[in-house]
């Protein structure tokens, strides 16, 4: 595994209370592969991303869990050694790619930053290797756009330039936090595109953050699905769309509606997202669940193995989670 | 850009024009008769008469008005109506010191202000944040003359460091040059006579500078913590920069600008603040003259040291825009569109 | 009309739960915010205790403040005289008493003044816009290029001296302030979609800024106010201060100031209460301004 | 489809935003949002009106109810002509035709509480007397799913979901027959957007409604609408039943819109058309098709003459010079 996470804890103190945004929870990437974590705001998706980047500021806090890179925990690093990995060995691009650039500065300085800061190029080949870049990631006449602003780009060229900029130094690890939901379909199937054919020619491993299943179905190659800060299903991605273990997952699947399909009425997973600070006895998805049992309110399932995926309910396995 | 300059002092000219008339609506129609206070209230009828009638207040007040404008654009501002001097070389003798405070006040302001705001924003709820806050409280909270009031009793009455007012020891006073003793001494090499003058410089110069100081480092601090929540401070974070880079690169270069907005409009109530200054340390700027004259019903001077004021404040807006306009590439003042 | 069963969004059955829950008074919702804030109840006591001095104040003075004993004159603060004497022998300390309604008088009037004008002003050119908008700002912009320190002396060379000249001076020299910050919230407020809701539904523009407009508004002009009473007492003061206010014997803060100026380096104590009770009161205004405006706009508070 | 009345017919309608002006007011730079549509809606039918940021279709909607007054064009409702009317009797009409809107956040009134929400309407336009208007806001709460007891709390208080039922029942209020729904679930989770989805189409059925539904995500429109126009640029492209569109997509842009869809169906990958270049700016659009820079099949006529929506025949319309007659 190039990228290993083991039992991370993240929580955040809010007035009401604190909140477990990611409890327990374990996954990892391999070199080359696309795995994407996906569930519904809330469920702590992209606060698991944050935390390997070691971007997670107070009121949040990383207090427990593993995250091996190279044999190294990245949690124990000092700040001075998360900088030197952040933007060389693992990058990440954002859902807002309107406000994620620096307004004030033009594209081509903004991409050198990150190539000057972690290599010893002269001025001179940081802005060689920044327009190879940007013609890497598709954009036209690169040189004339490095002198450009943000604002003086629509949002599909700017998470072009956000990838470029992320890449500049080679990274092995791409985290992607909702890249393409702010932007239209048409442009989406672009920026897809792209990431696939970068992460095939460079050979990264690419952690998809998102909440779009469809996005998952086209891109991924394995999936985690994220419910209340825990997972609550892992498999490769045939597996989850075509034969999915656990409600939530089926209950999403059905919800969403096919073009292919021509449904009278959606399946409607009932009820809300139970509130962070008060999580429910037992398991979370309990009281929305339509096969919810007894034994669903008391305890917390642990996740287990099915012949090679995993999944987190009373249906597939008796066992409890440990440490609730 | 020089097209957008141009269009916008053109546009200055209806906003001078429209508080000429608002200065002179209020001193020539509302405005008790002058001539009983300036003669004296012994003064016969008749004298008061033939006085008006030498200085034009019984025209027409249109043609007042039309007069007051002619002159004002070329610098005629008539006579002051006691020292009979032109109002210009009254105001001229006495401009630089005003300019002087005013400027080193809001160095002052800007230099610490800034910095206080920036370290607050950055150790959020620590004490220096607190501190700044009750700082910024404090300090806009305090009237600017008790402030002086205070400053004398400690810092003269008390441990006699400082000097009490005036601008320098009138036997080191340079003469002739610009005005502004500091810049004169220097070119003359008279470095005591520099040392006495900044001497006088700090205590009004700190009074003045206080309340602007609490409003930027207020103003700082609110801008960096907005700037510090965008997302591309997190793309910073996320580029492995190191935090000073992205709080000071990143974080201070976009919260700038709102910064200078204020440092302009700061720098208008500077002007006025230095009214009070000068009165505290008997400081001799156009601050404390006008406030003789209102209480003499001095009427030409305080028009003309309105307007000029004026002009100046609404030239001060202009400068700004322009900084900003280097500051924040989007605003585009007739840039051709790349 | 046979009605399918729309299952609620919680699941819960609908009707279940019977007791109609009284609407929580946004005022007992700000009153329980405003209480964590110290410093925001520190400055309501202050501000109380001087509204309670201004009524009752000439009532209560140990002595006749305009009663001149030039036997007792320059007496330093003793047990007699809280605050010790004026150059004219009239005790301080009840000048002082005294002259917390004048100052407190004129910021409020000033204050009021100013806010309605301003708002009237504000919310015409808010809401209106187009030519209106450009009349009433390019006014404004003319009065704020002139310093409002110089504008009110200035007024009050016009006017002449006096406690209802002093009000009048502080009052016209602040309006444009209100206008535009009002006239922003109206732009802002304006743009939101529960505002275009109102007109689809068939309310008129009138209905629109009372009921829409106005109310998301109220809580800015509140906190506005506030911090104006402050501006306006120090300006009360400054043109007491500058011997443009008050005329003599009535006590007032500034004026109290102004008049012992000369005598710093000899008498200082006369110099230090009055200029006290200025800070006091501006910084209690400040301070409950401050926490106001964080207990009524909860965005601000996270 | 033929025998169908129609309740809503646009003709022509167009609208111009003056970007920039020089110095003496003559327009430079035009923004057209919306460039000469026409379609009709048939009483009871959900007509769905999908495309992507900067279509027009949002000033579609605020159009008929009367944000956006039209630069030109008619809108023709239950036979009368909408924008010959004057301001005051145009308002009449303000209860026949209701909006919801996509924000749920922005779009109730934070200082009023949920139950004076949907009373005001109720109130303003006098429909019920002031006895029966709680027992009209309990009803229809129920009807959008929402307990009674919550008539009293204030909309901070409510979740994505539950704001939108709250917009949805505000709309309701006023026996409306036309609801244009400007991308109402667009901002919800999956999980959530179902639950409206649903509560859209109860309502329809139970209170004899029609939707102008605009959205951008093709399936959120396919599965709700009965028929779908696609729009581009300002432009209407292309207009068919809802399985026709997608069994048989004429115009090259739907085809491209319906691939460019990520689908959960991963049993049979679909080759996809990835377009070029970047959604221009309706600001000074070209002339000829608005498509034409992007397109797979352009040609050189496509920049001449700007195809106009020809009928193919059973209600299937397509602007394109490729599949016309």
């Amino acid at each position: 595994m190039l990228l290993e996470v083991e039992n991370l804890k993240t929580e955040f103190k809010v007035k009401r209370g604190t909140v477990k945004a990611v409890n327990n929870v374990s996954f990892g990437v391999e070199k080359g592969e696309i795995l994407a974590i996906v569930g519904e705001s809330g469920s702590g998706k992209s606060v698991s991303s944050l935390s390997v980047m070691g971007l997670i500021r107070d009121p949040g806090k990383v207090t427990g869990g593993r995250i091996m890179f190279h044999g190294e925990n990245l949690v124990d690093k000092t700040k001075k050694e998360m900088n030197k990995i952040r933007g060389d060995k693992i990058s990440m691009i954002f859902q807002e790619p309107m406000t994620s650039l620096n307004p004030v500065y033009k594209i081509g300085d903004q991409i050198m930053e990150s190539i000057l800061t972690h290599t010893d190029l002269s001025k001179a080949e940081a802005r060689k290797t920044a327009i190879k870049m940007l013609d890497l990631v598709g954009i036209p006449s690169p040189e004339q756009r490095m002198e450009d602003y943000p604002h003086q780009m629509s949002g599909g060229m700017r998470q072009r330039v956000m990838i470029a900029m992320a890449l500049s130094c080679n990274p092995e690890v791409l985290i992607a936090d909702e890249p393409t939901t702010a932007l239209d379909v048409t442009i989406q199937a672009q920026i897809l595109e792209l990431i696939d054919k970068l992460r095939n020619k460079i050979g990264m491993a690419v952690l998809l953050i998102t909440h779009d299943l469809g996005v998952v179905a086209e891109t991924a190659d394995r999936v985690v699905v994220m419910y209340c800060g825990r997972i609550v299903e892992q498999a490769d991605v045939k597996d989850i769309f075509t034969d999915p273990l656990h409600p939530y997952t089926k209950g999403l699947l059905e919800s969403i509606p096919r073009m292919e399909e021509d449904k009278d009425r959606l399946f409607m997973i009932k009820g809300v997202v139970p509130d962070p600070t008060k999580l429910p006895k037992g398991c979370s998805f309990a009281d929305r669940c339509d096969n919810c049992m007894e034994k669903c309110k008391e305890h917390m399932p642990a996740l287990v193995d099915v012949n090679g995926r995993k999944v987190r309910c009373f249906l597939h396995s008796d066992e409890e989670e440990a440490d609730v | 850009m020089i097209k957008y300059i141009i269009k916008r002092l053109l546009m200055l000219i209806p906003v001078l024009i429209g508080v000429s008339i608002i200065v002179f609506f209020l001193l020539r129609v509302c405005a008790p008769d002058p001539a009983p206070v300036v003669l004296g209230q012994h003064a016969t009828e008749a004298s008061m008469q033939e006085w008006r009638e030498a200085n034009g207040l019984n025209e027409n007040i249109v043609v007042q008005y039309v007069n007051f404008i002619k002159g004002a654009v070329t610098g005629d501002f008539g006579e002051s109506y006691y020292t009979n001097n032109s109002v210009l070389n009254e105001i001229g003798s006495r401009f630089p010191a005003t300019i002087e405070i005013a400027i080193f006040a809001i160095i002052v302001a800007t230099v610490f202000g800034i910095a206080i705001g920036v370290i607050a924003a950055v150790k959020k709820n620590s004490i220096i944040d607190n501190a700044s806050m009750v700082l910024s409280l404090v300090g806009v909270s305090i009237p600017i003359f008790w402030l002086g009031i205070l400053f004398i009793i400690l810092f003269v009455k008390i441990l006699g460091w400082l000097p009490a007012s005036g601008r320098i020891d009138s036997m080191l006073r340079p003469d002739g040059g610009t005005g502004f003793y500091l810049i004169d001494t220097l070119v003359q090499g008279d470095f005591e006579a520099f040392k006495n003058a900044l001497w006088h410089l700090i205590l009004p110069g700190f009074t003045l500078a206080l309340y602007t100081l609490a409003i930027i480092s207020r103003m700082t601090r609110s801008s960096m913590l907005d700037a510090l929540n965008q997302d591309y401070i997190r793309t910073a974070r996320s580029k492995g920069i190191s935090e000073g880079k992205v709080v000071i690169k990143h974080g201070l270069r976009n919260a700038l600008m709102p910064i200078v907005t204020v440092i302009g409009l700061q720098f208008g109530s500077l002007l006025g603040g230095a009214v009070l200054t000068e009165t505290v340390f008997a400081w001799p700027g156009i601050g404390s003259y006008t406030v003789e004259c209102i209480t003499k019903s001095d009427f030409p001077v305080i028009q003309a040291v309105v307007l000029i004021i004026a002009t100046i404040f609404v030239l001060m807006n202009l400068i700004v825009d322009i900084i900003y306009a280097f500051l924040d590439p989007r605003i585009k003042y007739g840039k051709r569109e790349s | 009309m046979a009605r399918k069963k729309v299952l609620a969004a919680d699941g819960v059955d609908v009707q279940e739960a019977v007791t109609i829950e009284k609407p929580e008074s946004r005022f007992k919702a700000m009153w329980d915010t405003l209480k964590k804030n110290k410093a925001a109840l520190f400055g309501l006591f202050v501000i109380i205790v001087l509204v309670i001095i201004a009524i009752i104040g000439p009532y209560i003075t140990p002595y006749d403040p305009n009663a001149q004993v030039m036997s007792e004159a320059y007496q330093k603060p003793s047990a007699t005289h809280w605050f010790g004497t004026d150059n004219l022998g009239r005790d301080i300390f009840s000048r002082i008493i005294v002259g917390t309604r004048v100052s407190l008088f004129v910021g409020i009037a000033a204050v009021a003044m100013s806010l309605l004008i301003g708002t009237i002003l504000g919310s015409i050119a808010g809401y209106f816009g187009g030519k209106i908008d450009a009349v009433i700002m390019r006014i404004m912009d003319m009065m704020l290029s002139i310093p409002s320190i110089l504008l009110a002396i200035t007024l009050m060379a016009a006017l002449g001296k006096g406690i209802d000249k002093a009000i009048i001076a502080i009052g016209v020299v602040s309006i444009p302030e209100y206008a535009r910050i009002i006239r922003s919230s109206i732009l802002s407020t304006k743009e939101n979609d529960y505002v275009a809701a109102a007109k689809v539904l068939g309310n008129s523009d009138r209905r629109i800024i009372f009921h829409h407009i106005i109310p998301n508004v109220v809580s800015s002009i509140v906190v506005r106010a506030t911090l104006g009473i402050s501006t306006a007492i120090l300006d009360t003061a400054a043109l007491g201060f500058l011997g443009l206010g008050v005329q003599p014997p009535t006590a007032e803060w500034g004026d109290m100031l102004g008049r012992v100026r000369s005598m710093i380096l000899v008498y200082p104590y006369m110099l230090i209460f009055p200029g006290l009770a200025i800070t006091l009161a501006v910084l209690a205004f400040n301070l409950f301004g401050d926490g106001l405006r964080d207990a009524l706009d909860p965005k601000s508070r996270s | 489809m033929e025998n169908k009345e129609v309740l809503l017919e646009v003709q022509n309608l167009s609208k111009f935003f003056t970007v920039n002006t020089s110095f003496f007011g003559k327009p430079i730079d035009v923004l057209k949002a919306v460039d000469d549509v026409s379609f009709k809606i048939y009483k009871g039918e959900a007509f769905g009106l999908v495309g992507e940021s900067g279509c027009g279709k949002s000033t579609i909607g605020k159009m008929l109810v009367n944000l956006y007054t039209p630069t030109s064009g008619k809108i023709i409702y239950d036979g009368v002509e909408l924008t010959a009317l004057k301001q005051k009797e145009r308002r009449k009409y303000c209860r026949e035709i209701q909006l919801i809107f996509q924000d749920p956040y922005a779009s109730l009134n934070p200082k009023m509480t949920v139950g004076d929400i949907i009373a005001e309407p109720i109130i303003i336009n006098k429909i019920l007397p002031k006895n029966e208007v709680e027992k009209r806001v309990n009803y229809l709460l129920d009807c959008v799913g929402l307990a009674n007891h919550q008539r009293n709390r204030y909309p901070h208080e409510f979740s994505g979901g539950q704001r939108q039922r709250v917009g949805i029942a505000r709309a309701l209020a006023v026996n409306p027959k036309l609801i244009v729904c400007d991308e109402p679930v667009s901002a919800l989770d999956v999980s959530i957007q179902a639950q409206v989805l649903n509560l859209l189409d109860d309502l329809k059925d139970e209170f004899g409604l029609t939707y102008l539904f605009i959205a951008h995500g093709l399936n959120v429109v396919k599965h709700i609408s009965d028929r779908v126009g696609v729009m581009y640029l300002g432009k209407l492209m292309e207009i068919a039943e809802k399985n026709e569109l997608y069994n048989n997509p004429l115009n090259p842009y739907t085809q491209a819109l319906l691939s460019a869809i990520p689908s959960v169906d991963i049993t049979h990958k679909k080759e996809r058309i990835i377009l070029k270049g970047d959604v221009p700016t309706p600001i000074n659009p070209p002339d000829g098709c608005r498509f034409a820079s992007r397109c797979f099949k352009a040609e050189e006529k496509c920049n001449e003459h700007c195809p106009q929506l020809a009928d193919i025949g059973d209600g299937h319309f397509v602007a394109c010079d490729f599949c016309g007659k």
